[in-house]
């Protein structure tokens, strides 16, 4: 059988398991144990069938489904394999992790959740398979309906549902887009393969109103700026396996519709394409970091981490057009290279937080950072796996985070000169913001750790949690340790990505890489750039234990436990001092100081006099403000205006229907 | 990898480890002379240390061992710092192991680890130089960043060695966009190693202090591996500096004798470089934390208009 | 002979626009029931006109249906409605007599207009008539605008469908029996419905003012 | 089987007129409602009989011409009858439950059964007669049928909008009368006067020769008239009235089939207008209509408190596509308007199923009152809120097929025309969404009711619209092409 036969295969596994669900609607235990480990299980064979698709030729396959004249066209080549890759990658963890999260109900059947679950995880997989428009959208749309249910699990909450309700209706509104966009894309020849659309040649103009549509469609799946409103909403309101999913996969499918389109359909274009993406990659990039050092729900902070990373994917992306439309391949191929590796990279880690925070949620039932504290002492299993993470989002050496970085700020630097002096004087300032973001994600990653983690714990309740359980031990360990082993073999991921920019570039950075063997990270020449990650760790392991060695073996200090300092006052008690610790606000103040003008801050602060001070400070998206209720307003102020027309009176109406006799005869007459 | 770079490596690091309190003695000694104070011997940082490791560590009973990690951890990424930086020689093995990139990396590292170790005891304290720090860390690291990438677009190259031999290979010129660079990178210099105007190391008033802040509840050993971590980053830095904005002097890979020649010129620079970072701590006064981030923007701001200016000049 | 007849079938094109106009000008309910008499009237001898003319049997059951339809049920009826209700008064139109009767003839050179080149390619006998009969359809309608009341609305309806019956039989010489058999038993069993309709109105709203009839509206205020 | 087709299309119009009839005389006996179902189901035995036939055997002419089954009415006929039966089983317990609420007396459940089964009879003569008067009559009878069922409550609320219904569809009707007036005067030019005039075979095929000023001139007349009962935008103002007051199961058929209907005259008369004319008139005019149908009706959508006037509006936006995509012409256009036609009836009915049972349990029709239908009942909340999907556009649905094909292929015909039907469609979404998911979601406030409600049809037709979306078998999409040609594809 070929791979594409073993994808279906997996796919219709996953379609078997859901309704085999279906049929246990309320036996969590069989849920539990059968369903989601055979889950995983799929997940896992389709991480390692992808891994071979990925370095072998194109398959194509034919459902009998679809329309008339139009079945159901299926294609696996380099990009899609390494999508599935992701896929699978997500997958496998995070159905491990349900296995064991699912004990209680979410406000839905587990056997529901379970059914929903399992669409979604087949429907992401045919959305990288699609071979046609129409099989494109179908997917596409059920990937957000099942994501959109799962997200209203618990839709016994008013926000649970105002969120999941923002997410389908932009959803929605992005898919109009693309739809939009194959309608273009398919020139009036009514043939909506993806080769016959490769193969038509668009007019200029067409093809950039194709490529702005699906800049919008794509974007309001991933989350950008300013399409992200709903992604904040959304992701916190979701069970944490699910928020993984969609996070860590379900954005992902959104740069894969992106590539496909513009590199693979489109085939690249003007220069200017590159600076839009590069622009709303960015932009999305910096809002989202700045909002989420200022959260102080966890999966909020985690959300608008999630639209930093995918800023980044797309400014790596945009870069990769720019330099494509000039014809340097070798160098589009490093800017494809790096969005693609932090692709995966962020699949890992950010699987693993979310993760992280529902072990947190099912442990304390608490989602608010000003709540948290001090979970390392009585839950250390989630915690160290979870450090591993926070450090791979903060883009730290020798994690996964940082391959992507180091490779997107190197192929920034080593742009030639462009053949337009105007993009030269801008490639300096988008590096020097991406180096800001990177660092700002360092911020919220030590916020995110520190408070839930570290510190007292600021609530009696919390010394009770427990640590996660096995099944939730396994899937965290899973992407912990993806973070850690692909953070230190990065020459494993550039194999990877090689084939997918060679077709999409025309380039790879592969044989680069060979050169130096597999331990050495250097792309464009060892004398250029290079970053040996085992060495790295090594060294720094070495250093450390020469300081354990310094300190233990040549001197002999004792160690003692105390109580800590409080500052030469009687020790507090330990809930007097875990108050006294800095709040998730507090950890954010200064940033909320500097970039004050991203917000739209609202203070309520204590008088002197009160009795009983309060202290709330209440941060909104200026964007929601500022575009996003205009419209709604927009749209409610005109169906005032169209209400007018249905007066009550019959004596408008006939007149309606005269006016229009009159009109369509005066039409004729003309 | 060649003998001459091992011994070039080893001997680089072991002129870290043990120059690197050295300098901190330098500084504060020519501070001191600035001040019209009276000097405390060259070094006074090895006796310091030398107590610290004779004390017992009294580490706080919420602490979890990331707490006692973080000391070591910190001053494992400060060795390696020191070891990729091209000091006397630029052959060095470990040099390819981290670029300017990964270096600005490595940094960043050590920090996260002590903010978050500062953060796990749970005082008011601890949190709150954490929080200074990474504030200091977000728009030190980026200024850090394009400085060093301001030499990278001058030599096409993000390998520290690479960078340092292009540099002085190079014809003597002047670039206008290397003295952005310098000037940036002084202040990115100054913030990082808890400088005044930045933050101030002899303070004991706990609500100025950053870097104090967080090393509040260490004792002992664990103070002590800290503090040597700190004199290490000085050194680290001052090397890079030096390497690369005056690179005259550093051992090239076909001339390994040279590196006998290297080390006085090594130590030449950095005297001059204690006095003048003396010299600066001396005419400044320390700012408000709230103006450290305009502080450290100017330093941003100016490396990256080096950068437009390399750009524009177009090189 | 055969001449006169022709031009008759314009003198009762005349009579019926004449009506018509008469019809939007007249303020009493039981002057507008004569009129629609009247038209009735007028559409028998149009149609025995054109059955003499064309010698199609057909029309002279279609003449025979509308004289027992137009002439004698729906007048009766609508006179019993009218006694049973009480409902002689004048009624108020909701746009004044002299505009409507402005914006009435501007419709008739409107719809004279449209039919000039049809009339010209017509083979019927009448072909100025289809004018007329659109004229006709057109002012009926206007009326059912303007008109307040439930009965008055109402007879606009069915002198409109007066005008459609004119243009059947004058401008194309009668449609298909078939259809003829079904539009007139339409016609009956609408106004059948349409009393029964109107008493159970007055019996829930006490008056046959349609103004009453307002309530099912969407631009009320705002739902959200 | 050898039963002759004609035999078949003859028994499938006089089933419900005898069911009408039984019906007048049984309709309020306890067994009633189930007579009703009974003939509902014999009649789409007949016309599933009929459409094999008719697809095994190619059209059917008969009765001196007078009855005519081709692809395009014979798939019509099947969808009609489909849906006449599972309303009727809808309204089995919907009614009975009326009954005892007292909404329902004796007599008027012997008008309410009988109209049913005259309305049914009087859709299928619309579809299958050949003749365009006869066409007329029975969209005239269809209306009269409805105006008694739609004011059947007798409520002020109910009349209010009846009335409504009668004059504005009377007037409309009348038009469509002047239109089919004139075509008769142009086909006498070319055949001579008689029945032959009206009969459609006979038009089309001598469409070409057909006069053109007088047909652009009828077919204003026939797309103005028939063009009310479709509910095109601004002729619509009786459609949310009616459905919003009659019986639930009568806003069903109303959307799924009247509506159907009155659009299928309009193609017809389509099909002979663009034959003589050569502007691209009836085309342009009905693009026109159909996007000012969506765009208004979407924006309406968002001003809705009632659940069923909101889904009212929602036919009107339905309507409004197809009549663009009819507009637009094209197989792929026609062939997905065709589409749109068979998914919207089977969804919309559903909905109007699911909302009726909603509805009558929280004894408001107001959405405002419903909560909690998940919880309530969960086949009902599922049945509401896929079926909502199902008709916002969202695949795997039948409807998003239709809408698919229609908008990719008007984006490169009339480029600034789809740009404003999505944005309508968008507008659409976020206003019924948010009704819906706040009727389905949340706690329950619903009392239980005593009959079990049937709402298998809802699944049945849901069922039917996402295989259509999946998967339209070859015989069926076979038959839509050969209908999409018949209508000028």
């Amino acid at each position: 059988m070929i791979h594409i036969d073993w994808i279906l295969l997996i796919a219709g596994g996953w379609l078997l398991l859901a309704t085999a669900s279906l049929l246990v609607l309320r036996a969590t235990r069989i849920v539990a144990r059968w369903i989601f480990p055979a889950g995983a299980a799929l997940g896992l064979g389709l991480l390692v069938v992808a891994l071979d698709a990925a370095f072998s030729p194109a398959e194509v396959a034919e459902l009998v489904i679809g329309l008339p004249g139009l079945p159901m066209h299926l294609r696996v080549d380099a990009l899609g394999a390494y999508f599935l890759v992701v896929i699978g990658v997500g997958v496998c963890g995070t159905s491990l992790f349900s296995a064991g999260y699912f004990r209680t109900e979410e406000g839905t059947a587990p056997g529901l959740l379970s059914f929903e679950y399992h669409v979604f995880l087949a429907a992401m997989t045919l959305v990288v398979l699609a071979d046609d428009a129409y099989t494109f959208m179908v997917m596409w749309e059920t990937m957000a309906v099942s994501s959109y249910l799962l997200v209203t699990a618990n839709h016994r909450l008013a926000s649970v549902r105002s969120a999941g309700y923002l997410y389908l209706l932009i959803a929605h509104i992005g898919a109009i887009a693309l739809l939009m966009c194959f309608g273009i894309l398919q020139d009036n020849t009514g043939d909506y393969r993806f080769s016959n659309l490769r193969s038509l040649r668009l007019d200029p103009a067409w093809s950039s109103v194709a490529f702005g549509l699906a800049v919008f469609g794509f974007g309001a799946k991933a989350g950008l700026v300013p399409l992200h409103v709903w992604l904040p909403e959304a992701h916190p309101a979701a069970p944490s396996p699910v928020s993984a999913l969609m996070s860590a996969v379900m954005l992902k499918t959104a740069i894969y519709g992106l590539l496909r389109v513009c590199l693979d359909i489109l085939q690249g274009g003007p220069w200017w394409w590159g600076m839009v993406l590069l622009a709303l990659g960015l932009a999305s990039a910096l809002l989202g970091v700045v909002f989420s050092t200022v959260q102080t729900e966890m999966k909020r902070l985690l959300a608008y981490s999630s639209i930093e990373n995918i800023g980044l994917i797309v400014t790596g992306i945009g870069l990769a057009l720019t330099f494509h439309a000039y014809g340097m391949t070798a160098l589009a191929a490093l800017a494809l290279s790096a969005a693609l590796v932090h692709v995966l990279a962020h699949t890992f880690y950010k699987s693993l937080l979310f993760l992280g925070t529902g072990a947190v949620l099912h442990a304390t039932g608490e989602r608010n950072l000003g709540k948290l504290g001090g979970l390392i002492r009585s839950m250390p299993w989630v915690a160290w796996l979870v450090l591993a993470g926070a450090l791979a989002g903060a883009g730290l050496p020798p994690f996964v985070g940082f391959i992507s970085e180091w490779l997107l700020l190197q192929s920034f630097l080593l742009t030639t000169i462009l053949p337009n002096s105007f993009l030269n004087m801008l490639i300096p300032l988008v590096a020097a913001a991406v180096a800001l973001v990177v660092a700002l994600a360092g911020y919220a990653m030590v916020k995110f750790f520190g408070v839930i983690f570290l510190g007292q714990p600021r609530e009696d309740k919390l010394l009770q949690a427990h640590d996660a359980g096995a099944w939730e031990r396994l899937g965290l360990l899973w992407f912990a340790g993806g973070v850690l082993v692909l953070g230190l073999m990065p020459t494993l991921l550039i194999e990877l990505v090689d084939p997918v920019t060679r077709r999409l570039v025309g380039a790879g950075l592969a044989p680069a890489v060979h050169a130096n063997g597999w331990l050495l990270l250097a792309p464009s020449g060892l004398e250029r750039a290079s970053y040996g990650p085992v060495a790295f760790l090594c060294g720094v392991g070495a250093a450390t234990l020469l300081g354990v060695f310094i300190a233990r073996g040549f001197f002999h200090g004792t160690l003692r436990r105390a109580a800590a300092w409080a500052c030469g006052m009687a020790p507090l008690p330990v809930r007097e001092q875990a108050r006294l610790q800095d709040s998730a606000e507090g950890f954010g103040q200064p940033i909320r100081q500097i970039f004050e003008t991203f917000f739209h801050v609202s203070r309520e602060l204590p008088a002197p006099s009160d009795a009983r001070p309060r202290y709330r400070v209440l941060i909104e998206d200026r964007i929601w403000l500022s575009a996003y209720l205009p419209i709604a307003r927009a749209v409610d102020a005109t169906a005032r205006l169209v209400g007018r027309l249905q007066q009550g009176r019959i004596s408008i109406y006939l007149l309606y229907s005269f006016l229009t006799l009159l009109v369509m005869l005066l039409l004729v007459r003309a | 990898m060649t003998l001459s770079g091992a011994v070039a490596q080893l001997l680089e690091i072991a002129l870290a480890l043990a120059g690197a309190p050295l300098l901190l003695g330098w500084v504060d000694q020519c501070r001191a002379r600035l001040q019209n104070r009276s000097a405390p011997p060259l070094v006074q940082p090895y006796r310091v240390l030398r107590k610290l490791f004779h004390k017992e560590s009294v580490v706080a009973d919420s602490a979890s061992p990331l707490f006692r990690i973080a000391p070591y951890a910190k001053f494992g990424c400060m060795t390696l710092a020191c070891a990729i930086i091209p000091t006397v020689s630029t052959d060095l093995p470990l040099a390819t192991a981290a670029d300017a990139i990964a270096l600005v990396g490595l940094f960043a590292l050590a920090r996260t680890f002590l903010a978050l170790a500062a953060m796990d005891v749970g005082t008011a304290f601890g949190g709150m130089g954490a929080r200074r720090d990474m504030l200091i860390g977000f728009l030190a690291e980026p200024a850090l960043l394009m400085t060093l990438f301001c030499v990278s677009l001058i030599t096409h190259s993000t390998s520290l060695a690479n960078m340092v031999e292009t540099m002085n290979r190079r014809p003597f010129g002047l670039e206008p966009s290397l003295a952005f660079a310098g000037i940036a990178f002084t202040i990115v210099s100054l913030a990082e190693n808890t400088r005044i105007p930045v933050d101030n190391p002899a303070t004991h008033l706990e609500l100025t202090m950053i870097h104090e802040a967080l090393v509040l509840e260490y004792s002992g050993r664990h103070l002590a591996m800290l503090e040597w971590a700190a004199a290490l980053k000085l050194f680290a830095y001052s090397c890079i500096g030096l390497a690369l904005f005056f690179p005259w002097g550093i051992a090239e890979i076909d001339s390994p004798l040279a590196m006998i020649t290297a080390l006085p010129v090594l130590v030449f620079k950095l005297a001059i470089g204690g006095v003048s970072l003396a010299l600066i701590e001396t005419i400044s006064a320390k700012m408000r934390i709230f103006r450290v981030p305009e502080f450290l923007a100017t330093a941003f701001l100016l490396a990256v208009i080096g950068l437009l200016v390399h750009q524009l000049l177009g090189a | 002979m055969r001449a006169l007849l022709e031009q008759s079938i314009n003198l009762y094109a005349a009579i019926l626009l004449i009506v018509s106009f008469a019809m939007i000008s007249q303020r009493r309910i039981l002057s507008l029931v004569h009129l629609y008499t009247a038209q009735g009237v007028t559409l028998v001898l149009a149609t025995l006109t054109v059955a003499g003319l064309t010698h199609q049997p057909d029309l002279y059951v279609s003449a025979a249906l509308t004289a027992v339809l137009k002439v004698i049920v729906i007048p009766l009826g609508l006179h019993r409605i009218i006694d049973r209700m009480n409902v002689r008064w004048d009624v108020e139109p909701l746009l004044n007599i002299p505009m409507t009767m402005l914006v009435g003839i501007v419709l008739v050179v409107f719809a004279f207009n449209l039919a000039m080149p049809i009339s010209q390619l017509s083979a019927s006998i009448a072909r100025a008539t289809l004018g007329i009969a659109l004229a006709c359809v057109l002012l009926s309608f206007m009326m059912m605008i303007v008109r307040a009341k439930a009965i008055p609305q109402v007879i606009g309806f069915l002198a409109m469908e007066n005008g459609l019956f004119f243009a059947a039989t004058a401008a194309t010489n009668g449609m298909p029996m078939i259809v003829e058999l079904g539009i007139a038993l339409d016609v009956l069993v609408g106004v059948l419905i349409l009393s029964v309709f109107m008493f159970q109105i007055r019996e829930q709203f006490d008056s046959l003012d349609i103004r009453h009839l307002e309530q099912l509206r969407d631009d009320g205020k705002d739902p959200l | 089987m050898t039963v002759d087709p004609i035999v078949l299309l003859a028994l499938l119009i006089l089933v419900p007129i005898a069911g009408g009839l039984a019906l007048a005389f049984l309709g309020h006996s306890r067994r009633g409602p189930t007579i009703n179902v009974a003939f509902s189901g014999l009649t789409l035995l007949m016309a599933a009989a009929l459409t094999t036939e008719v697809v095994q055997g190619g059209p059917v002419l008969g009765l001196g011409e007078r009855l005519f089954v081709d692809p395009l009415n014979a798939f019509l006929v099947a969808l009609t009858a489909l849906v006449g039966f599972t309303t009727a089983l809808f309204s089995r317990p919907y009614m009975r439950i009326e009954r005892e609420r007292g909404k329902m007396t004796g007599p008027r459940m012997r008008l309410y059964h009988s109209m049913y089964q005259l309305f049914i009879a009087m859709m299928l003569v619309a579809l299958t007669t050949n003749n365009l008067g006869v066409l007329w009559v029975a969209m005239e009878a269809a209306t009269l049928t409805t105006v008694l069922l739609v004011s059947v409550y007798r409520t002020p609320a109910s009349l209010e909008a009846a009335w409504k219904y009668f004059i504005l569809c009377g007037v409309g009707i009348a038009q469509a009368l002047f239109g089919t007036l004139l075509l008769y005067l142009a086909a006498d030019r070319v055949i001579g006067g008689g029945e032959g005039a009206l009969l459609w075979t006979h038009l089309v095929a001598v469409k070409a020769q057909l006069e053109p000023h007088i047909l652009a001139l009828a077919f204003v007349f026939l797309l103005v008239g028939y063009g009310t009962k479709v509910g095109l935008v601004p002729l619509h103002n009786w459609l949310p009235d009616a459905h919003a007051e009659g019986p639930t199961p009568i806003s069903a058929v109303l959307s799924g089939l009247l509506l159907n209907v009155a659009l299928y005259a309009i193609l017809r008369c389509k099909v002979l207008a663009d034959g003589a004319m050569t502007n691209g008139l009836p085309g342009r005019s009905m693009i026109g209509f159909g996007i000012l149908s969506v765009v208004v009706a979407a924006f309406f959508l968002r001003r809705q408190r009632d659940a069923k006037r909101m889904f009212a509006y929602s036919s009107i936006e339905h309507m409004g596509l197809m009549t663009f995509a009819f507009g637009l012409g094209g197989p792929v256009a026609n062939f997905a308007g065709l589409l749109h036609m068979t998914v919207h009836s089977l969804t919309k009915s559903a909905i109007f199923f699911a909302v009726g049972h909603a509805a009558q349990r929280a004894g408001s029709q107001m959405m405002d009152d419903i909560r909690g239908l998940l919880t309530a009942g969960p086949t009902l909340g599922w049945g509401l809120l896929l079926g909502s999907l199902a008709i916002l556009g969202v695949p795997p649905f039948g409807v998003f097929t239709s809408e698919f094909l229609i908008l990719t292929s008007a984006m490169r015909q009339l480029p600034w025309a789809a740009p404003v039907l999505l944005l309508a469609l968008g507008v659409a979404f976020a206003a019924v969404f948010a009704r819906v998911q706040s009727m389905v979601f949340g706690e329950s406030n619903l009392p239980p009711v005593r009959h079990r409600p049937a709402l298998l049809p809802v699944f049945v037709h849901l069922g039917l619209v996402l295989l259509l979306g999946l998967y339209v078998p070859p015989f069926l999409a076979d038959w839509y092409r050969q209908a999409a040609a018949l209508i000028g594809g």
